[in-house]
């Protein structure tokens, strides 16, 4: 019956993989890439990676959908204009050629993976004791590869400079996006007040769960982030300017926080990220409660994109 | 089959998929979603490898799947970058093309600001 | 009970990829985000038998994400939709 | 019990299995846009709503039983408050019949 389900569930994938590559209108290939992500979360979940399931089906269902939904709109107009740049029928063809050889070879590394796989998994079980924590996808990602993690929060940041650097100078230190509008008392503004209030519970049990149980504060954080742009997409408050300092110092309190931490590992335990003995489970703590705001705010302000609006008078 | 197998070989599929869209569809919007599906078929791989590595009482290896978790954000922060970039385009430009001889005519209100 | 479970995953996740043609065949905009609304409930359905075939506790958490975004397609379809004066769009770009 | 509980739980799910069919025929076969979102909701509303009856006697503790309830009234707001703006935005764009 499993199996069943498996070759089902790999089937669809590849269904709606082919689609969003051939469909000609933006939106139906953005709409089938959305169904993509939600039938990636149950894929995460038959290969028992319950933590990456949650990821997915918060960012790859939830943020990246929005994005690509608003980008796929104010982009129908041009739209006729890019398909006449078809790229030539050789282009295409060598195009299939690379893409067909490159998907073969994957496919004979996977058929020839060595069978007792190489794994990582009694290294953690043997250590995991050390840290304090239950999980062990959050032992790995604030102990044992905290570099990973805290290069990520990072990354996250020169992204939203990177987003940031794209605003009209009259804009610079603005209001980020278009000013929404709406109707009061209508259904969009009455969801964005009934929700809210549900996802931050939803958000922080997803966070506190995370130390035994699959979850953490990306998930916590992506769910909080979507509710705050829900608040915004209903017109019931507005982005804050970007010129704020609450602003700026929110973005980085979190991974100062962390870096702090790593420094006073490599003066009390000898290196760069390591916790004293007796201590990590406490300093992880603080890791994750500095850098969920920190994270939230990010993930936002991304959604949000560049400023486009000066700071109203 | 098992099921790493299985999704090991659709991964692989994935892959050339995305890549093939990258290269030859000619809309910038699609290629961010070919890449998007170019980047999930590499996460399932390194998740159909973390599901063999499955041992001491965890579904799969725990640390291909934090990285996973690691690489999902950086790939939806590229992802975002790569849109606001496409809007910025379309806003300056008047129109979506990679193309260096753009067939639509810029809007004479948007210059390079 | 298990094998149970797993079949009625099975089916839901069937039935609501047929209902994906419509993303096919459209023809509105709006009848194509209603099949992937539709997947996206039979997604947190399939997902509830799979945690409760598996008995891995944890799966019921995904569908709980899954379900406190749900709206967020919707949401952005409206807001992104032509003739939604602010988001920049011409309010007559109707077809 | 153990059959009881087991019986009750094919029996609603079935239940739900059936509605997400009704739904996606629903979706296939209905003539226009308003009358397929009408096949959609009953999917959301009744088909999650019967597979959570049926598998809230196997959720092991109250917190268990509790998400899963929360989860039906998540998917109840979201299915209603996305057909109405559907809907809404369907028929402002739609010329006047």
């Amino acid at each position: 019956m499993t199996e069943a389900f498996d070759i089902l569930l790999a089937a669809l994938i590849l269904g709606l993989a082919l689609w969003t590559a051939i469909a000609r209108e933006t939106f139906a290939a953005v709409l089938g890439f959305m169904a993509y992500g939600l039938l990636l979360t149950l894929v995460w979940v038959r290969l028992h990676g319950v933590d990456v399931a949650l990821t997915e089906g918060a960012i790859g269902g939830g943020l990246t959908g929005v994005l690509l939904i608003g980008a796929a709109a104010r982009s129908r107009a041009t739209e006729s204009v890019s398909l006449a740049e078809r790229p030539g029928t050789l282009t295409r063809a060598l195009a299939a050629g690379l893409a067909a050889a490159v998907a073969s070879a994957l496919a004979v590394c996977v058929l020839i993976l060595p069978v007792p796989a190489p794994t990582l998994a009694h290294e953690v079980a043997a250590n995991l004791a050390s840290t304090g924590v239950g999980n062990p996808i959050t032992g790995v990602l604030l102990a044992f590869r905290a570099m990973d993690t805290l290069l990520e929060a990072i990354v996250l940041l020169f992204a939203l400079v990177g987003v940031w650097s794209l605003a009209p100078d009259r804009a610079w230190g603005g209001r980020p996006g278009l000013r929404h509008s709406a109707d009061p008392n209508g259904i969009l503004a009455y969801v964005a007040r009934v929700l809210p209030p549900i996802g931050v519970v939803v958000a922080m049990y997803i966070f506190w769960v995370g130390a035994d149980h699959p979850g953490g504060k990306f998930q916590g954080a992506t769910i909080l982030a979507s509710m705050w742009l829900l608040v915004m997409m209903a017109g019931l408050a507005d982005a804050p300017p970007i010129r704020r300092s609450w602003v700026r110092v929110g973005l980085v309190a979190g991974p100062v926080v962390f870096i702090a931490i790593g420094l006073l590992g490599a003066w009390t335990a000898g290196a760069f990220l390591a916790y004293p003995d007796g201590l990590a489970k406490p300093l992880i703590l603080v890791i994750e409660f500095a850098l969920m705001p920190s994270l939230t705010l990010t993930l936002g302000l991304l959604m949000a994109g560049a400023p486009q609006r000066p700071e109203a008078p | 089959m098992s099921a790493a197998t299985l999704f090991g070989l659709c991964a692989a599929t994935l892959v050339g998929l995305g890549l093939y869209g990258v290269i030859a569809h000619p809309q910038p919007l699609r290629k961010i979603v070919a890449f998007n599906i170019l980047g999930s078929g590499v996460f399932l791989m390194l998740g159909s490898v973390a599901r063999r590595g499955a041992a001491a009482g965890m579904g799969g290896d725990p640390v291909p799947q934090a990285l996973l978790i690691t690489g999902i954000v950086v790939a939806f922060s590229a992802t975002a970058l790569a849109i606001a970039l496409l809007l910025r385009l379309s806003e300056v430009s008047g129109s979506v093309t990679l193309s260096s001889d753009a067939p639509a005519e810029p809007k004479p209100d948007a210059g390079k600001a | 009970m298990s094998d149970f479970l797993f079949g009625a995953s099975s089916l839901v996740l069937g039935m609501v990829a047929l209902g994906l043609t419509r993303i096919l065949r459209g023809p509105d905009d709006a009848d194509r985000l209603m099949a992937t609304l539709l997947l996206g409930t039979g997604g947190i359905a399939a997902l509830l038998l799979l945690g409760a075939a598996s008995g891995d506790a944890a799966v019921v958490d995904v569908a709980l994400t899954l379900a406190v975004l749900a709206v967020f397609a919707g949401v952005a379809f409206v807001r992104a939709a032509p003739g939604e004066a602010a988001d920049g769009a011409a309010p007559d770009d109707t077809p | 019990m153990r059959t009881a509980l087991d019986a009750w739980t094919i029996l609603s799910v079935s239940a739900g299995v059936f509605f997400f069919l009704a739904g996606t025929v629903g979706l296939l076969r209905f003539s226009d846009t308003f009358t397929r979102l009408h096949a959609l909701t009953k999917a959301d509303n009744l088909g999650v709503g019967l597979v959570v009856l049926g598998l809230l006697p196997r959720a092991g503790s109250v917190l268990a039983g509790l998400k899963l309830a929360v989860i039906w009234f998540l998917v109840l707001l979201a299915g209603s408050t996305v057909s109405q703006l559907i809907a809404r935005s369907a028929r402002s764009r739609r010329p006047r019949a």
